[in-house]
């Protein structure tokens, strides 16, 4: 493993370097705070930023994204035939990434890339995605990574680890592809004392998370009993079924596949979905399973932390980042939720 | 605030107890110190939960839309008006509702209350004139007007315009000099500058339909972006399917509109597509006269015809 | 739509019996000369991601 | 590129411009072609989807006759 120690005032050079091999994706600050997007050459990463209105699933799953393209045109060549979207194969790197939004593209792999079926479009995104991650030092009041199975330093998802430590950065490459980015930006080797700089940050941010969820009963209720608990529509009277939670989140993975087509000329691409939407669940026939506004919120929650809890056993899908929490236009709070689910008792 | 809060309670619980509604909707605390969730009472013990404050931003005329049961419902100025296009729009009976109304003094801008704090925000506590915001470590007061929602500053009608009780004494109207001040700056621009000034106000859109879902107004069974049958807007994040979403949902509550905020408030990109509605305001109050909502046997401004509508826009 | 920055002259709206055939022909003319002047619409055009368009 | 005839959609009252225009044809008048006309029952059936929709697939203008 590779240490690394960065001069604040060395960074932007860095990243103007690597950006001849690598295309990068990063926080930049704009008029309302800092967004995560692809960086256009020249542009440098802010590091100094404290979180990101949207998630950075972006980097992996975009909002939209086109498939392949046809044309019904018989005088056109290769008429009928569908065609595959052009890809850039430049390695590409997320940088300044948070740790639990990375362990946030470990699930969306879940889903994506199973043993059976590896979805080509996500696979040629993550295999040629560097995560370069951004330890936080401040976690937002929000924040319950710790309690997610991840945390502001969490390194098992990323490819390089960095923290602001003053005057500089350090951290270390933990891959492979760690290592390549590290080297083509010429990052400075860091000598023995980052480790145990790390340490101290790791526990002060950790130290500063306040809010916590638990779902250690919730793994042992069944789906029925949590299902029909008596307190959804309780909980969620309040949620206009917005699709804010579910584009906010980093590990939300639904989407539509759409047509669009001009004359004869089409493509077919798939959105991003939000179950929080009255046509995300309706049948052809017209029955929608999730008629009420209240059951679409239940399925969300009960997605989140149960169904995949039971299906992979792998912890909840959620890395605890707090976007829906503070972003809920009628404070739905998943925290909250979760602990209704844990505390319920079903009564036999 | 605390006296809304509790005469809320009062009410409530009385008219509970009566039976004279099965639900009271209101608002309870929420979980972030700056925010208030939308809450539905079902008892007496329920109605020990609401609350009203500055962080209200609900408009929750938007819960009781094809109900059927006898609902009991805050509502504030703008909140009440809603109510009557809801009633006069066929979409819930005056019978059925029990109305408490609540002089509003305005609610607090959740981003001016965040861009303040110093930390965490535990409390945002409103005597109708100061705001203390305190938090981990912190405590700051601020004017209440310092930190008004905008719609709160050119507010028309702070009281309800119908109501069984009110939860406090009646609060003087605003005067304003310069209800649409922003419009007009808009107005003032050449058509390619307002072009461009809009694709920016909406570049950051992720179509979440928060704002439609947050409105009153929008209620259709299915909103004309969900229609597959014909198809009218691309689903994916092109920016003239986006434009086409905020120009239509505007065109729908022209003439119904009460400018109350809850759009705005519940963007999570803080987009200001206020912009669009409050042209439409200003189109019905210059061109015909009509504010929405402000009489029970008044049908909205496009929903009549007058012969001397002005239409010189026809040939 | 003139508010959003759409030019004035892209949408038109009449009044015409159905006996008054010159009253058509006359404002058809009106339209297609001020749209003529116009120039194609570029602002509100959807832009497919399809090939020829990109 | 010779000279540049515009798209212009319009959206004709059955009862009052459709049938003008009808008579229009009928008499003889002249007219220039750009128009592409949609007929619709009455100008009551116009929705401001429609006019976003012709703008959205390229028309150069749009015009709503009763």
């Amino acid at each position: 493993m590779k240490m690394i120690s960065i001069k604040k005032s060395d960074w932007a050079g860095a990243m103007e370097k690597v950006q001849k091999s690598y295309r990068l994706a990063g926080p930049v600050k704009e008029k309302k705070g800092h967004t995560f997007r692809e960086l256009k050459d020249g542009e440098t990463p802010d590091l100094e930023y404290s979180e990101t209105r949207m998630s950075v699933k972006e980097v992996v799953l975009p909002q939209s994204e086109v498939m392949f393209s046809y044309s019904l045109d018989e005088n056109k060549e290769g008429h009928h035939i569908l065609e595959e979207v052009p890809f850039d194969e430049t390695p590409r790197a997320a940088v300044g990434i948070r740790p639990y939004d990375a362990k946030a593209v470990e699930i969306l792999k879940k889903n994506f890339m199973t043993e059976d079926y590896k979805d080509p479009y996500f696979e040629r995104r993550y295999e040629n995605l560097t995560l370069v991650g951004m330890a936080e030092n401040n976690p937002s009041p929000v924040n319950f990574s710790t309690s997610c199975g991840t945390g502001p330093f969490d390194e098992s998802c990323l490819d390089i680890i960095l923290a602001d430590a003053g005057d500089s950065y350090i951290g270390k490459a933990l891959t492979e592809k760690g290592e390549k980015f590290a080297a083509a930006a010429g990052f400075a080797e860091g000598d023995s004392g980052v480790e145990a700089k790390l340490a101290e940050l790791k526990e002060q941010a950790e130290g500063k998370i306040k809010s916590k969820v638990s779902f250690d009963k919730i793994e042992k209720m069944t789906i029925l009993d949590l299902y029909e608990a008596p307190f959804w529509e309780e909980a969620a009277f309040a949620c206009i079924n917005c699709g804010t939670c579910t584009y906010a989140c980093p590990t939300c993975w639904c989407f539509d596949i759409q047509d669009e087509v001009k004359g004869k000329d089409g493509v077919r691409m798939r959105n991003w979905d939000t179950c929080m939407s009255e046509v995300y669940s309706v049948h052809t026939t017209g029955h929608d399973p999730r008629h009420e506004a209240w059951q679409r919120t239940r399925n969300r929650f009960m997605h989140k932390l149960k169904y995949y809890l039971d299906k992979y056993e792998d912890g909840i899908m959620c890395v605890g980042c707090g976007r829906c929490v503070s972003q809920c236009p009628v404070n739905i709070d998943i925290r909250k939720v979760c602990q209704q689910m844990n505390d319920y008792e079903p009564s036999k | 605030m605390d006296a809304y809060t509790d005469k809320i309670k009062e009410i409530s619980k009385k008219i509970l107890s009566e039976g004279k509604v099965d639900v009271v909707i209101g608002f309870r605390k929420g979980t972030l110190g700056y925010m208030s969730e939308p809450y539905m009472a079902k008892s007496e013990k329920e109605a020990e939960n609401l609350v009203f404050d500055c962080n209200c931003r609900m408009n929750l005329v938007n819960y009781v839309t094809n109900r059927k049961d006898k609902v009991g419902i805050v509502v504030k100025g703008c909140d009440s008006r809603n109510l009557v296009t809801h009633i006069i729009e066929n979409k819930i009976k005056r019978e059925q509702l029990y109305i408490i109304g609540v002089p509003c003094t305005g609610l607090a801008d959740k981003k001016a209350l965040l861009d303040l704090a110093e930390g965490e925000i535990t409390s945002v506590e409103d005597d109708n004139e100061t705001i203390t915001i305190k938090g981990d470590g912190f405590e700051k007061k601020v004017a209440k007007s310092d930190v008004l929602q905008s719609n709160c500053k050119t507010c028309i009608k702070r009281n309800p315009v119908i109501f069984d009780e009110l939860a406090g004494p009646e609060v003087a109207e605003l005067e304003i000099s310069d209800r649409f001040a922003d419009v007009d700056e808009v107005e003032k621009m050449s058509a390619d500058e307002r072009w461009n000034f809009f694709g920016e106000l909406l570049s950051e859109c992720t179509r979440c339909y928060a704002c439609r879902n947050a409105c009153p107004l929008c209620y259709c069974p299915t909103c004309f972006v969900d229609e597959s049958r014909p198809q009218w807007v691309g689903k994916s994040d092109n920016e003239t399917d986006v434009l086409t979403y905020h120009f239509l949902r505007a065109f729908h509550d022209a003439g119904r509109c009460t400018d109350c905020g809850a759009c705005e408030a519940a963007c999570p990109m803080d987009i200001k597509m206020r912009y669009f509605t409050r042209k439409t305001i200003k189109d019905c109050v210059e061109k015909y006269g009509s504010e929405a909502g402000m009489e029970l046997d008044k049908r909205p401004a496009l929903d009549q015809y007058k012969i001397n509508d002005p239409n010189e826009f026809i040939k | 739509m003139e508010f959003v920055g759409l030019e004035e002259d892209r949408l038109h709206f009449s009044w015409i019996s159905s006996a008054e055939a010159v009253k058509f022909a006359d404002v058809a003319k009106q339209v297609a000369e001020k749209v003529k002047v116009l120039g194609p619409n570029k602002k509100f055009v959807k832009r497919y991601p399809t090939k020829d368009t990109e | 590129m010779s000279e540049y005839e515009p798209k212009i959609v319009s959206f004709l009252c059955n009862w009052c411009s459709y049938g003008a225009a009808d008579l229009a044809g009928v008499s003889r008048f002249q007219y220039p072609d750009n128009f592409r006309v949609i007929r619709i029952p009455c100008t009551g059936r116009m929705s401001p989807k429609f006019f976003l929709s012709a703008l959205r697939e390229g028309a150069d203008a749009v015009w709503v006759s009763g």
